[in-house]
């Protein structure tokens, strides 16, 4: 029962937002509802992995054989934590953000929770389908409706995108459906379906595309860096830092025990993707002078590694990737909250307009340098431990992958350091000069997100906890 | 089966001559119609009417005819040339092809052969009169709209809509007769009416329904509206000249001819002769058929001077009038007549229901 | 006569129609096209009807009303072509009021 | 038999009103009230006998558990149709009364589609259901676009009205009856098929795609419901082509035994992939949302024909959510459209600002029709896709192919929603004709979360299939 | 309703009516031949021109009539299917009984629905 209110606060949060007609009620609304789902879910991680009461189902569709089932499993603890941590976190660093039709603005952003949240747990596919879109659609109104000037095309081509994706995903479902056993949509038939290697082949590329735009992977990410972009850096923060492991987890939750043998057999091409994907994200990253199109380059390049590491499928890799999901997470949302203040104190993003922000924001400035170790990784942060995880998992697949892959360790280093000190450091630059030290909300929320970093960095077994021994579970 | 008929002769010539005769008949009929009108308008007006030509003026008929025959056959610049020729003859062709159904007798006997006085006894037989009939507005239609004259357009729209107007009526005052007869065809109905006596007495108002549609629909006064010179000129035919213009002319004698012909037929017995069971009698066959052709034409020929009776006693109606005749009093009353006529027999059938 | 010969008839007829519609460009032409095909199928209704009646009879079922449901069924093409007439041609009428012009060719209005 | 019964005599009461009643208000309340009357009566015969007990028509109407759901879903529609586009029906013309009267009579025909047994039932059908919509779609007497649809309308449907009667003669003549039980059965002994018996079915099937516009047949569609009165092209678009669909079914299933091999398949899947295609690619390029709807229109019939290509059980639920999502949808797009100035895309500009309840509304239609998740425009599509996999898996390409066109279908519907909420309106035009009343939004979005309820809990309509 | 089956008519009892068919023709088609070779031919534009009481014609005669005659033609293609109707009916009209009766004064009732209806909208007016 705990898990539908996982569900259900944010939908509803968010539907009383949009009624509200207030953008200040619909601000507290939400601040209120997303710490009431982080309560929900601190209540519900305290249950052990694969208790009964980590399930529910009940008949939704009967004639298809679809159920409302959700369940919460070792990956969707860290998930869905990240979703119930993030939002508010970010519902405080933008509390000051004055958006037009402000209760639009954040019933969407719960809505869109909902969505996340339904996919993080749906254990019934056309139910994960069904939030799978939820989540996309939000995410498209806020872009379009609140975003910059490019913002249509650009949301657009992202809807497009991720839809065409998704129907992929769709033409899989509906003739998997049409194979499973007992003619249902649950997980446990799914994984039933008896394919031949060829058909596991096809079916794993119809599903791997979707999840791979949604990642993204190399030569389907261009949709990326503009949405990033162009979307109103709130959106932004939750694209990158939560939606994007939609693709990773939904690779862990669905691909693998639907398609094993395929998996196998077509990791080494995703891993070279990835991994061409991680390289070349980090080198545009170098060449970036917008703050934001850095920091998605960035995100590109984790994300690669994360692909490639769950694709190694051995533990070493997944545990790694899955922490990785949790750490990254929160870590970029952070660097979007500084962005975010960047932006609207001066209304520059090059990097080339600014400058020396450290004289006048100095509380900022430290968190914003503990954020950038994250990024790069530097051990005692939350990042290392995954990254490490993962590089020993590449590493034991191949040797030459993880040598490529370790590059992005410098590469990174480069380009956040880069970051750091052209923004920060140096002349302060008289058109986009900074009056005030970040407000409160800012730096409580950066502050929390810090906490977070140097605590999982340095005692990461919560969440090993969480994700449970995993050992042959894919 | 139809192949085999081509071969056989006898029934060829039998039938061929029949036709001649029939069609001969109804051209006699009609052109003596035309001298019987003007000796009865003059009769009603107290003047000779026409009486240079032949004896009483029996021959101004054929004056009449040789003076259209000899006409310039004028065909209108801006006409439609081969509709212009084909409205007056369709007009004439259904006219014609009308009697085609009508049983004038019952039968002689030439040369030992039996010969039916009926071109064909086809059991749809009013059908097929109300068929060739409708044709005949195709004339009408076609040739007024050939003329390209506005007024021969208008006449012939009139007249047009005045024929389907009545047709409706027409043909539900018959239903009621049906109900009676139980069959189409004409023979049938005849020979209903050899049994039961005639249909006037079980049908009166049917019959004058009949008979006002009848009217309407040769464009006799008092529904002569196409024709009214007054209005319209001359009416649909005004650009027509010579033989065409006679036969509009010829094919509403003939249509006069043939309604008097069906009204007698269907419901004063046809061929019957009054008060005389033929069924009975011991007469020769050949004779008595020719008897009952003689009580058909007489009561034809009543009707005829019935019709040029009222033509000259009774003022035209208003276009809307007539209309209004047509549509709001005369289809009701048809469907409420065909309505008690199906409880009456059916109740004498069957008695009440309840 | 056979059959056959009816429905040669019926399907030139109908071929007849078809033709005339794909190909002319006069409105009531066109109309009148339809109207052959609509009465070509009543004139095969009637010939198959009588041809599954004496089927019928041939197989020795006595009293039979095999074929009856064709013919009724020519009763109800002729009302809904009357119908269908009568809508029609106020169409036409109404368009020629308004364009005076029956021919289909000009109907590009809505092209773009 | 309710459905057929009272929408007749409904329409007749319409007919006399239109003579009594001279309030055109007045009449539509009148007419809301017997569409309402009537769809409670057709829900109430869903569980229990018809009101009307006739033995003597099974031979003929023979209503099915699905017929039933199927007509209360029409009603439904037309019951919403009615409320949201009543004043737009109103300033089409004089004749309002008679625009109800025909649009009843679409119903009963529409009644007897869903239950006919007889071909002459289904050729009786087709005609009292779209004979009134000749008269419907030239009901702008001046308007000359009008006029032309009507006339083009005109001329198709009875041309395929001629098709389909010779395909039934030709039936006919083959197997000796038109009853489509006697049919079915004789046709499973009747091995190889009679020839006149297979040229009449594709004849039939030819006309059929024509009647639900599927191409390419479809030419006559987009003039068609370009010119007509928008409001009109509402209803036909949605109550009609629904019927249409299910008559379509249920005139190929069963019945029609020897055809439904590989061939039928073959026929069919191309008829789908060529409808799909020639509707969802011509949308894209068009700029009147009218035009864009009467294209899309197509492309949904494409979708709906999955139920023909698999005829199973799938098919039919599918149909059911199909039917009731899209007509709504579609109705509800064409209520505004029917009211607004500019039926460009440009005319949707800023609605969202001015009116958001109605630009939410009109978001959730266009959802449904693009077929996103959480409407019911997804579960319809989803069913038939699902039925056509069922009945046949080795037509993948067919499914990815209908898959595509919804992603691309996606391009168009979405104009709409970017018009309304990201673009700003440049001129100072109203966005409506009229003046809205407030009542139409709240029904609008009531709309709406009927097909969000649909797209949600589909078993609300699906269990009523499974007594 | 065996009457549509038991029709006695064969094609043979058309033969006659397609003599007289020909013989009409003929006549029709000799008696124009006749009199136009008959009469004398002496034509002028004058002669040829429409002829409107010698007053000089304006316009074309092809143009829109009144309205009114055009419906009547319509009312006329409806009513007299429905009369059409009642033609198997009369026939079969004793064996049907009174159920059959019952049928047709349904049909009856729509029929005078339908004819007050058209009353009632005027579509028989004639005085505008």
């Amino acid at each position: 029962m705990f898990l539908v209110l996982l569900i259900v606060i944010p939908l509803i949060a968010g539907i009383v937002a949009i009624a509200s007609q207030s953008a200040a009620i619909a601000k507290i609304v939400g601040l209120v509802a997303s710490l009431a789902t982080l309560g929900v879910l601190l209540n519900v991680l305290c249950i052990p992995n694969g208790s009964e009461a980590l399930a529910y189902s009940k008949l939704w569709i009967g004639s298809l054989g679809a159920n409302f089932s959700l369940l919460l499993d070792g990956p969707g603890k860290i998930a869905t934590l990240l979703t119930a941590v993030s939002f508010p976190i970010i519902f405080i660093a933008s509390w000051n953000n004055g958006y037009k039709y402000g209760h639009q603005f954040w019933g969407l952003m719960l809505l869109a929770m909902a969505g996340l949240m339904g996919v993080f747990l749906a254990n019934d596919m056309l139910l994960f389908y069904f939030f799978w879109e939820l989540a996309l659609i939000p995410t498209y109104f806020l872009c379009s409706i609140w975003g910059g000037e490019k913002r249509i095309q650009v949301s657009f081509k992202f809807f497009i995108y991720t839809f065409v994706g998704s129907v992929l995903m769709l033409i899989g479902i509906i003739s998997l459906y049409g194979k499973t056993p007992d003619a249902s949509f649950s997980w446990k038939s799914f994984t039933q379906v008896a394919l031949t290697a060829k058909e596991q082949l096809f079916y794993f590329w119809l599903f791997f595309v979707a999840f791979a735009i949604k990642m993204p992977i190399f030569p389907l990410h261009t949709w990326q860096p503009d949405a990033y972009e162009q979307s109103p850096t709130t959106v932004t923060m939750v694209l990158s830092g939560i939606m994007v492991k939609m693709g990773l987890f939904a690779v862990i939750r669905w691909l693998f025990p639907i398609f094993p043998e395929a998996s196998s057999q077509m990791a080494g091409i995703v891993i070279t993707l990835s991994i061409i994907g991680v390289i070349y994200a980090s080198l545009i990253a170098i060449r970036q002078d917008d703050i934001k199109r850095l920091i998605a380059y960035s995100s590109i390049a984790h994300i690669g590694i994360m692909a490639a590491a769950l694709f190694t499928k051995n533990n070493m890799g997944y545990e790694g990737a899955v922490i990785q999901m949790f750490s990254h997470g929160i870590n970029i949302i952070g660097l979007w909250i500084v962005v975010d203040y960047i932006e609207h104190q001066t209304g520059v993003r090059k990097m080339s307009e600014l400058g020396g922000l450290a004289q006048k924001a100095p509380n900022l400035t430290i968190l914003f340098i503990v954020l950038a170790f994250a990024n790069v990784s530097l051990p005692l942060t939350n990042a290392f431990i995954g990254e490490f995880l993962m590089f020993n998992g590449i590493f034991q697949y191949s040797v030459c992958a993880a040598v490529v892959a370790c590059l992005s360790i410098i590469l990174g280093a480069v380009y956040t350091l880069g970051l750091a000190q052209k923004t920060f450091y140096g002349e302060p630059k008289s058109l986009a000069a900074i009056k005030s030290d970040a407000p409160l909300n800012v730096i409580v929320a950066l502050s929390l997100i810090v906490v977070m970093i140097i605590a999982f960095g340095v005692y990461p077994k919560p969440l090993f906890n969480l994700i449970g021994l995993v050992t042959g579970a894919n | 089966m139809l192949l085999s008929l081509f071969t056989d002769w006898a029934f060829l010539l039998e039938k061929l001559t029949l036709v001649v005769a029939v069609v001969s008949i109804g051209l006699v009929v009609a052109m003596y119609s035309t001298w019987a009108e003007r000796k009865v308008a003059g009769a009603l007006q107290d003047r000779p009417g026409p009486n240079r030509a032949g004896w009483f003026g029996l021959l101004q008929p054929f004056a009449d005819a040789i003076k259209l025959f000899s006409k310039e056959d004028i065909i209108p610049s801006k006409s439609n040339k081969i509709l212009f020729v084909l409205g007056p003859g369709l007009a004439m062709l259904a006219a014609v092809m009308t009697s085609a159904v009508i049983p004038w007798g019952d039968k002689i006997v030439i040369a030992g052969r039996e010969i039916t006085l009926q071109v064909s006894d086809l059991d749809l037989g009013v059908l097929y009169v109300f068929a060739v009939v409708a044709m005949g507005v195709y004339g009408v239609m076609i040739g007024g709209w050939a003329s390209n004259n506005k007024f021969s357009l208008l006449a012939a729209i009139r007249g047009a809509s005045q024929n389907i107007s009545y047709e409706l009526a027409m043909g539900l005052s018959l239903i009621a007769l049906l109900f009676l007869t139980g069959t189409l065809s004409l023979k049938g109905i005849v020979v209903g009416q050899q049994e039961n006596g005639w249909n006037i007495l079980y049908q009166p108002l049917g019959f004058l329904l009949f008979l006002v549609c009848a009217f309407a629909e040769c464009n006799r006064t008092p529904f002569d509206l196409p024709e009214a010179e007054n209005e319209l000129n001359f009416g649909y035919h005004q650009e027509y000249s010579s033989m065409k213009l006679g036969f509009y002319l010829f094919a509403e004698y003939i249509n006069m001819f043939m309604s008097s012909v069906l009204m007698a037929t269907l419901y004063f017995g046809g061929y019957d002769i009054p008060f005389f069971n033929e069924a009975a009698s011991t007469l020769n066959p050949t004779i008595l058929g020719l008897l009952g052709f003689g009580a058909l034409m007489t009561k034809t020929v009543l009707f005829i001077l019935f019709f040029m009776w009222v033509r000259w006693t009774i003022p035209r109606f208003r276009y809307d009038q007539l209309m209004d005749l047509g549509w709001k009093k005369l289809l009701p009353l048809a469907l409420i007549n065909m309505l008690i006529t199906a409880v009456v027999v059916l109740v004498k059938e069957y008695g009440w229901p309840w | 006569m056979p059959i056959n010969y009816y429905i040669f008839l019926a399907i030139i007829l109908f071929c007849i129609g078809v033709t005339g519609v794909l190909t002319r460009r006069n409105a009531i032409i066109i109309f009148m096209c339809i109207e052959l095909m609509l009465n070509s199928v009543n004139l095969l209704l009637v010939a198959f009807s009588k041809m599954h009646h004496a089927r019928a009879l041939a197989a020795g079922a006595a009293n039979t009303t095999a074929g009856i449901e064709a013919q009724l069924f020519v009763f109800f093409i002729m009302v809904v072509a009357a119908a269908e007439v009568a809508v029609g041609l106020a169409i036409i009428v109404m368009m020629y009021r308004n364009t005076h012009s029956v021919d289909i060719n000009f109907l590009n209005r809505l092209k773009n | 038999m309710n459905l057929i019964i009272i929408s007749a005599l409904s329409g007749v009461v319409m007919m006399f009103s239109g003579l009594f009643v001279k309030n055109n208000r007045t009449i539509s309340y009148i007419a809301t009230a017997l569409i309402i009357f009537l769809s409670l009566a057709t829900m109430c015969e869903l569980g229990a006998k018809s009101w009307f007990n006739i033995p003597q028509a099974e031979a003929m109407l023979r209503t099915s558990v699905y017929g039933k759901l199927i007509g209360v879903i029409l009603t439904i529609a037309t019951t919403f149709y009615f409320v949201l586009s009543g004043k737009d029906i109103e300033r089409v013309g004089k004749h309002v009364a008679d625009y109800y009267a025909l649009m009843f009579f679409v119903l009963a025909g529409a009644g007897i589609l869903l239950s006919f047994q007889n071909l002459l039932m289904l050729f009786l059908g087709v005609e009292i259901l779209t004979i009134p919509l000749f008269i419907l779609t030239g009901a702008q007497k001046q308007n000359l676009k009008s006029n032309e649809a009507s006339l083009k309308y005109f001329l198709m449907g009875a041309f395929s009205t001629g098709i389909m009667l010779m395909g039934i003669v030709l039936i006919y003549g083959a197997m000796g009856s038109f009853d489509l039980s006697v049919i079915g059965k004789k046709a499973q002994f009747a091995t190889p098929i009679h020839g006149a018996n297979l040229m009449g079915l594709l004849l039939l099937l030819a006309s059929m795609a024509f009647k639900v516009s599927a191409a390419p047949f479809h030419f006559w569609t987009p003039d068609v419901y370009d010119g007509a009165p928008t409001v009109f092209t509402s209803f036909m678009a949605t109550i009609v082509k629904v019927a249409a669909v299910v008559a379509f079914i249920r005139l190929f299933e069963g019945s029609m035994e020897p055809f439904h091999t590989s061939k039928w398949q073959i026929l069919v899947s191309i008829l789908i992939a060529c409808t799909l295609l020639v509707g969802n690619i011509t949308a894209v390029f068009q700029q009147s949302v009218k035009r864009m709807l009467a294209y899309s229109s197509i492309s949904q019939a494409g979708y709906m024909l999955f139920a023909v290509f698999a005829f199973n059980a799938f098919g039919k639920e599918g149909i059911t959510i199909y039917g009731l999502s899209y007509s709504l949808a579609t109705i509800g797009i064409f209520s505004v459209l029917s009211k607004m100035q500019d039926i460009t895309f440009d005319g949707f500009n800023g609605l969202a600002r001015q009116y958001p309840g109605i630009a939410f509304a009109l978001t959730v239609f266009v959802l449904s029709l693009a077929g996103i998740p959480l409407t019911g425009g997804f579960l319809g599509k989803f069913y038939m896709i699902s039925a056509g996999a069922a009945s046949n898996s080795s037509y993948t390409w067919l499914f990815i192919l209908a898959i595509l066109c919804a992603a691309v279908s996606v391009y168009y519907y979405f104009r709409i929603i970017q018009a309304m909420y990201f673009k700003e309106r440049v001129s100072d035009t109203p966005v409506f004709e009229v003046p809205v009343s407030k009542a139409f939004p709240i029904l609008l979005i009531v709309v709406a979360a009927l097909i969000i309820l649909i797209g949600i809990n589909p078993q609300i309509l699906l269990q009523y299939l499974y007594f | 309703m065996m009457y549509l089956l038991d029709a006695l008519s064969t094609p043979a009892q058309y033969l006659p009516i397609a003599i007289q068919f020909a013989f009409g023709v003929l006549f029709v088609a000799g008696m124009i031949a006749i009199s136009h070779f008959l009469g004398p031919k002496r034509n002028t534009s004058d002669k040829l021109d429409t002829f409107e009481s010698g007053i000089e014609q304006i316009g074309n005669a092809r143009q829109p009539m009144a309205i009114k005659y055009f419906l009547v033609a319509i009312l006329f293609v409806l009513f007299d299917v429905e009369v059409i109707f009642f033609y198997p009916y009369a026939l079969n009209f004793k064996s049907l009984g009174w159920e059959g009766f019952a049928a047709v004064c349904m049909f009856v009732t729509f029929f005078f629905a339908g004819f007050f209806y058209i009353y009632k909208k005027g579509a028989l007016k004639w005085e505008d």
